[in-house]
């Protein structure tokens, strides 16, 4: 019987935040799983729902607000499985600014990442009471843009990183963890969940479809439970997989460490709705001058997948 | 008189610029028999460029009527009726000298072998026999001139139109030419129209001189120039010769007006 | 020839060490910090040594750029994906293959702009605004769209670089196959030559000089728009992508490198078609 | 008869657009956009063909414009095209009316500062080395070359450097701006300056005339055609700077940033709007240097024969 | 005699071109009175050109000496000892035919209300009154030319330097201006050194004729053209005259070559 093919379009770069797959791929467990997976890198400009509005993917990695926004502009993404758990994303200071706590942030320069990545941030500075429009009361925003330059070259107080590669850039700067104050969004109650898995919902009514998913998402599953117990085979994995010669193994690995932090692989990547409910509203009560959805969306996950996967 | 090369009935030509509209030809009555030699005189904007260009059909007249050959000039342009050359050389610089007078031979389809053969005669005639592997601008401007000469005839049209084709040569030179061309009409028979600057030139090469006027641009004379067939190049130093030259002098001086 | 030499070593001679001074100056507050961080307190020459050999300068030194180019050129076999070369390979195939297509787009619309009025005055209004599109805010787009009709590969990418390349190819070839004066215009008219023996015999060769000048502008253009079509590419391989990743994980001596390959990479494509243009004017007559 | 068939060419339009917004499909829709667009390629041919001056000669390139546009609507709405990938032109146009104050914000942030500053400056500057290089000839011989090699390097490539070195907002911008006009200014005022013709240098050299004088009364005026050439080349290539550094980051406002932000979040219509600003912006800028042209060099040849 | 306006000794001048050295002048050796009219007259490319550019410091001369007014024609040139006329107009297209006349004016420092007095009154001069404010493309190449000559004739230097001014004129107009010329010579006592192709007009124009012949440049004959200084326009049908230009076109026969 000839392997089914699946298409995956990945949010980013080649890099262990995706190890999962690349390991799933790489020990023949969608081999095994009668699956001919074609794993696609991704990109700063590349926006995973117009690939798979153009059907150039069958499932994409992508992150919960930007899956809403597409939902409301008439791609209808639904997510099938959520391996991450946890939110990685932090606001990074340098200390000597005098920050320690979120009041400390008034007046400030901060950096941050927009692309429908912003909303977390604006959730939170609401919530604080900040307006982040420029005025002296609250902060000033830059449009961070790949890296962590602006927090070494001074031009910003504040960057937004991940826990597992931009932190590690700034560490890598010339900084001691002592020289930094962090917040990470989960502990400020404004986390939204990253890294899931997003079908077409058209597709879902097609049972083949289903089954293939399932073993699609189960042999996933697999892959990060391997990845995890195995942080610096699975870093190599990756490695083989970067086109662009330009990862370095020593930050491989230790992405892959804190990856493996956000993970929950126990579930086999069942989508807990509650932090679903925790996104959403997160997202409705950002404000902001175009929101990236203005209603509670419906329909937007599914468990039909993960419970075909058993 | 046989049907005439060309015949032009009341021919007037309007150009319509920005400023408004300049009557470049106005009431232009004309007939040329085969085997004459025209040449047309006058002040600078008279319109001689203007009636060449009429009879080639390189412009459209607004008023009146020509013929060429007994057809529209289109028609007789369309035929490969006559040849033209301009009163700067127009070699192209991109071919060598025999390239350029194989130029129109190519054009008109005419086998590779032939087009050698007929291109170096041509090329003999005006004494550029050794020039043919040369580009253009490795001759001097006397030499391309008579470039430009040899690529008109080698076709071998049976009516020449020349615009000052001697104008940018010096004397002794010229009168070289001169010679050269009067040969060649008196061995072939073609009919010629000439435009020039010079009296004695005119005087010299026509059977008759059509002498222009500008404002609008018309012919206010023509002159019949009866030194028979044989002129060598004392003949201008005779009375007979001063004496048409002073007639075609005084009708270019009436109207000759100096702010042209 | 020779006459140039001089004065261009000079001037680059001139442009290193201005490049020196600028390292030292950029480089000095991150030096600086890092030394305080450290409570260490270098002497003058100690901190300019230090300014000219930072693994992530702001701006590299001359010598750490071409170390770097040696090191990931000469010391790699050229297969390796970490082989500049590779990469270089990468986005000259595409480069090309737009080159190709940007040319014979740019010049069949000059043609056709040429021999039919109505075309100039619609169309070229548009083809101006369509240079004022970023191409870059496009390049995901068409990269998608494309993707959607099933091309992909090295075709999208040479698709946006011909996108930017066959401006300057057709503005300059209208231009040329206008440049045959009146009069030889008229000299063909007068032996009724027909169009097509119009283009050939005079037209085609009068824009010879126009060509050469908007291919040289067009060969840069294709570069471009190579790298630009490969960052939303999935940053897979190419001088974009290694652009891109140097940016992303703050890695200035990756970026300085594949800049230089990049300049390395156009200057030798038009330096090739200039040597092109000499022989083509060697053989319409020695005079160039 | 041409405003006959641009009436049956609009009606047509109108009434494939109003069939398709309310389902029509298949083989009838391509039987509809065949018929319209051929008798719209009629229309801009004739339209094209006839003499006209001024704002007559207008009609043909928006004919076309049109013609584009209403094809683009019917077939994106005919043949369902999701809005993610191409919105209609109808969706464009309503998101840019309800955006206006938005995308006049952006307009100023990358428009009237970050192009006209950098545009003023890379001009400038590639002007004031072309007058030093043709002083020194020495200059002009090492320049020249290196100019076509740095003139190589990529935006893309030089756009995250100068916001390291100049900052988020809109200086970093317009420090992409200078390093891309730059060098056609300097290229083609340098080619200017020469272009003076020898007889006409001989002539002031004749009346012992300064290099000032010689400057200001014969060089300067017969450069004028290429350095708008410079001008017309670099007026586009200006605001495609400004908005490709914005990608690299920025304040939260400017028209590169838009593009981004809502691309990734799929409102392609914003997208597109802002892509008709920059557009609109970019051609009325080049066409207000070509009307500057007219006006300066009256006395050139390709200006006088029209 | 005076001392020499122009003193060439043994001047020689050696084009290095690409092909190997182009002996443009040979042991040219002449002297120029103050008042006299020369007149340079030989085939194409026997150096008249240059050996007027020498004079005017536009170009270098390889060997010999030459003095102008007893100093070096830089001095001459810095001096603003003398007014060219070039070949072809060479008015700047952006200026208006004043404008163009006022040039050197400017250069030289002229207050502004002066300058626009002096260059009408030399329009006039030339015939060209009324079309101050034309640009030089609205006007024919003659009149072209005519402002150039007013051009250089508005800061009234006492050397005139004229390059073939009359070239591209028709008959009737240069026989106009050879009078008009004569007149300010005749008025002004100007020293004038004057290129020309046509013999009759050297004649005519001049108090000597120096004949040149190429290959390399040197004056073959230095014919003195004694017919007074009234020289009515008929003047050129005496045999004095005809006995004069039979003279010249002996001299320039000699240094004839056909293929140049
Ligand atoms: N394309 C044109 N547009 C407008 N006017 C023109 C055009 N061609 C010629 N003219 C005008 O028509 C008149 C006749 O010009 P034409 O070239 O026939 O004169 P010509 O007798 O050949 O003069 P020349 O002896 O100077 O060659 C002139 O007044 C000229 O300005
Ligand atoms: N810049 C130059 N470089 C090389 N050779 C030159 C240069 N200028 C003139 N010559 C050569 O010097 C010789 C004399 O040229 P010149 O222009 O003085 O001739 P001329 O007598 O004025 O001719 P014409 O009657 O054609 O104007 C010619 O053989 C010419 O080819
Ligand atoms: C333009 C742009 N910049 C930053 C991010 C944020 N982001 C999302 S996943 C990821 C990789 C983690 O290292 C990063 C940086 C983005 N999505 N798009
Ligand atoms: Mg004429
Ligand atoms: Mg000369």
């Amino acid at each position: 019987q000839p392997a089914e093919r699946v298409t995956l379009q990945l949010k980013w770069v080649t890099q262990a935040q995706f190890a999962g797959y690349y390991v799933a791929q790489a020990r023949g467990l969608y081999r095994a799983a009668g699956l001919d997976v074609r794993i696609n890198a991704g990109g700063p400009d590349i926006a995973p729902p117009q690939v798979i509005a153009g059907n150039r993917a069958d499932v994409v990695v992508e992150w919960m607000p930007a899956a809403l926004a597409s939902r409301e502009r008439g791609v209808p993404l639904v997510n099938i499985a959520q391996p991450f758990k946890r939110s990685g994303l932090m606001l990074t200071c340098r200390a000597e600014t005098g920050i320690r706590t979120p009041a400390d942030l008034r007046g400030r320069t901060l950096g941050v990442w927009f692309s429908g990545n912003e909303y977390p941030f604006l959730a939170w500075m609401a919530r604080l009471g900040l307006p982040t429009n420029g005025t002296p009361a609250g902060v000033r925003v830059l449009r961070q843009g790949f890296n962590v330059d602006p927090l070494l070259q001074r031009q910003a107080d504040c960057v937004s990183t991940m826990t597992y590669n931009e932190y590690w850039q700034v560490i890598d700067g010339g900084f001691t963890p002592q020289q930094l104050t962090v917040f990470r969004y989960a502990d400020q109650g404004v986390a939204t969940l990253e890294d899931g898995l997003y079908v077409l919902e058209s597709r879902l009514s097609d049972p083949a479809f289903v089954a293939r998913m399932g073993r699609f998402v189960r042999a996933s599953m697999q892959g990060w439970d391997w990845a995890r117990q195995n942080p610096d085979a699975a870093a190599g994995i990756v490695l083989d997989n970067d086109a662009s010669g330009a990862q370095t193994e020593a930050h491989q690995r230790r992405m892959m460490g804190e990856i493996a932090k956000l993970l929950d692989t126990t579930g086999g990547g069942r989508l807990d709705p509650a932090d679903y409910e925790r996104t959403v509203q997160t997202l409705l009560s950002s404000g902001g001058e175009s929101p990236v959805i203005t209603r509670a969306p419906t329909g937007a996950w599914t468990h039909a997948v993960v419970d075909a996967a058993r | 008189m046989a049907e005439p090369v060309i015949a032009a009935r009341d021919l007037s030509l309007v150009f319509t610029t920005r400023d408004g509209p300049v009557q470049a030809l106005s009431q232009v009555n004309l007939d040329i028999a085969p085997g004459e030699f025209i040449s047309l005189i006058g002040p600078s904007g008279c319109g001689k460029t203007t009636l060449l260009r009429v009879i080639a059909d390189l412009e459209r007249a607004t008023g009146g009527r020509i013929a060429v050959n007994g057809r529209t000039p289109e028609q007789a342009r369309l035929a490969r009726d006559y040849g033209y050359v301009f009163q700067a050389p127009a070699l192209f610089p991109w071919r060598t000298i025999l390239g350029n007078v194989m130029l129109p031979l190519e054009v008109m389809g005419i086998p590779r072998a032939e087009r050698a053969a007929r291109a170096k005669a041509q090329l003999a005639l005006v004494n550029l026999a050794g020039f043919e592997r040369k580009f253009p601008w490795q001759l001097s401007g006397g030499m391309q001139q008579r470039a430009s000469i040899a690529r008109a005839l080698a076709f071998a049209p049976k009516l020449l139109l020349m615009d000052e084709p001697f104008g940018a040569l010096d004397e002794i030179v010229r009168d070289h030419l001169n010679e050269q061309l009067l040969k060649l009409w008196a061995a072939t028979g073609k009919t010629v129209v000439f435009v020039t600057h010079s009296i004695p030139e005119a005087v010299f090469l026509s059977t008759r001189i059509v002498v222009m006027s500008p404002r609008p641009g018309r012919i206010t004379d023509i002159i019949d120039c009866d030194l028979g067939p044989d002129r060598p190049l004392e003949i201008r130093e005779t009375p007979a010769f001063l004496r048409i030259a002073q007639r075609v002098r005084e009708g270019l001086r009436a109207g000759h007006s100096y702010d042209v | 020839m020779s006459r140039a030499v001089l004065p261009v070593l000079t001037v680059c001679a001139a442009l290193v060490a201005l490049w020196y001074l600028g390292a030292v100056w950029m480089n000095w507050q991150l030096v600086a910090d890092a030394q305080a961080r450290a409570g260490a307190a270098p002497d003058l020459a100690e901190m300019v040594r230090l300014t000219l050999a930072q693994p992530r300068p702001l701006l590299p030194a001359p010598h750490q750029v071409v170390a770097e180019l040696w090191r990931s050129t000469m010391t790699l076999p050229v297969t390796s994906r970490r082989s500049l070369v590779h990469h270089a390979w990468v986005t000259l195939s595409a480069a090309l293959a737009g080159f190709g297509m940007g040319v014979a787009f740019g010049v069949a619309l000059a043609v056709a702009i040429v021999h039919i009025r109505a075309l100039e005055r619609s169309v070229m209004p548009w083809i101006v605004a369509s240079q004022a599109v970023p191409v870059l805010a496009l390049a995901p787009i068409v990269i998608v769209a494309l993707g959607a009709l099933g091309l992909e590969g090295l075709l999208p990418k040479a698709i946006i670089a011909a996108y930017l390349c066959f401006f300057p190819v057709a503005i300059g070839m209208v231009k040329g196959f206008r440049a045959p004066d009146a009069m030889a215009l008229d000299l063909m008219r007068t032996w009724s030559a027909s169009r097509g023996q119009v283009f050939w015999t005079l037209r085609l060769p009068a824009s010879l000089p126009f060509l050469f000048a908007g291919l040289k502008v067009a060969m840069a253009a294709a570069v471009v728009g190579a790298i630009v079509a490969e960052l939303p590419a999935g940053a897979q391989a190419g001088l974009g992508a290694r652009l891109l990743a140097g940016s992303y994980f703050g890695q200035t001596l990756q970026i300085w490198s594949a800049l230089a390959m990049a300049a390395l990479l156009s200057a030798t494509l038009v330096g090739l078609l200039g040597l092109a243009e000499r022989a083509v004017a060697r053989r319409m007559g020695p005079r160039a | 008869m041409t405003a006959l068939l641009a009436l049956a060419a609009t009606a047509g339009f109108a009434g494939l657009i109003a069939a398709v917004h309310a389902g029509l499909g298949g083989a009838a829709l391509w039987a509809g956009v065949a018929a319209a667009a051929g008798l719209a390629a009629w229309l801009v041919q004739r339209l094209g063909a006839a003499p006209g001056e001024g704002w007559r000669g207008l009609a043909a390139p928006l004919a076309f414009g049109a013609v584009v546009l209403a094809l683009w609507e019917v077939l994106v709405v005919g043949l369902a095209v999701p809005m993610v990938l191409l919105p209609a032109p109808s969706a464009i146009g309503a998101r840019f009316w309800l955006a206006l104050p938005l995308l006049w914000q952006d307009f100023v942030q990358t428009f009237l500062k970050a192009v006209l500053a950098g545009y003023a400056l890379g001009c400038g500057a590639g002007f004031a080395l072309a007058l030093l290089a043709d002083r020194v000839d020495f200059l002009r011989r090492g320049l020249l070359p290196l100019g076509s090699f740095v003139a190589a390097l990529p935006v893309v490539g030089i756009a995250p450097i100068l916001v390291m070195w100049f900052g988020f907002d809109w200086q970093s911008k317009a420090a992409v701006v200078v390093a891309m006009t730059f060098f056609p200014m300097l290229v083609n005022t340098v080619a200017g300056l020469a272009a003076a013709g020898a007889l006409e240098r001989d002539l002031l050299r004749s009346y012992a005339a300064s290099p000032g004088q010689a400057l200001w009364l014969l060089k300067l005026p017969a450069a004028l055609p290429f350095l708008f050439t410079a001008l017309k080349v670099n007026a586009p290539l200006a605001l495609i700077g400004a908005i490709v550094a914005e990608f690299f980051g920025s304040p939260t406002v400017g028209m590169g940033f838009r593009i981004t932000t809502e691309a990734a979040k799929l409102a392609l219509d914003l997208v597109w709007a802002e892509i008709v600003v920059a557009a609109v912006a970019g051609s009325a800028f080049y066409g207000l240097v070509a009307l500057a042209e007219r006006a300066a060099t009256f006395w050139h040849p390709s200006v006088r024969h029209g």
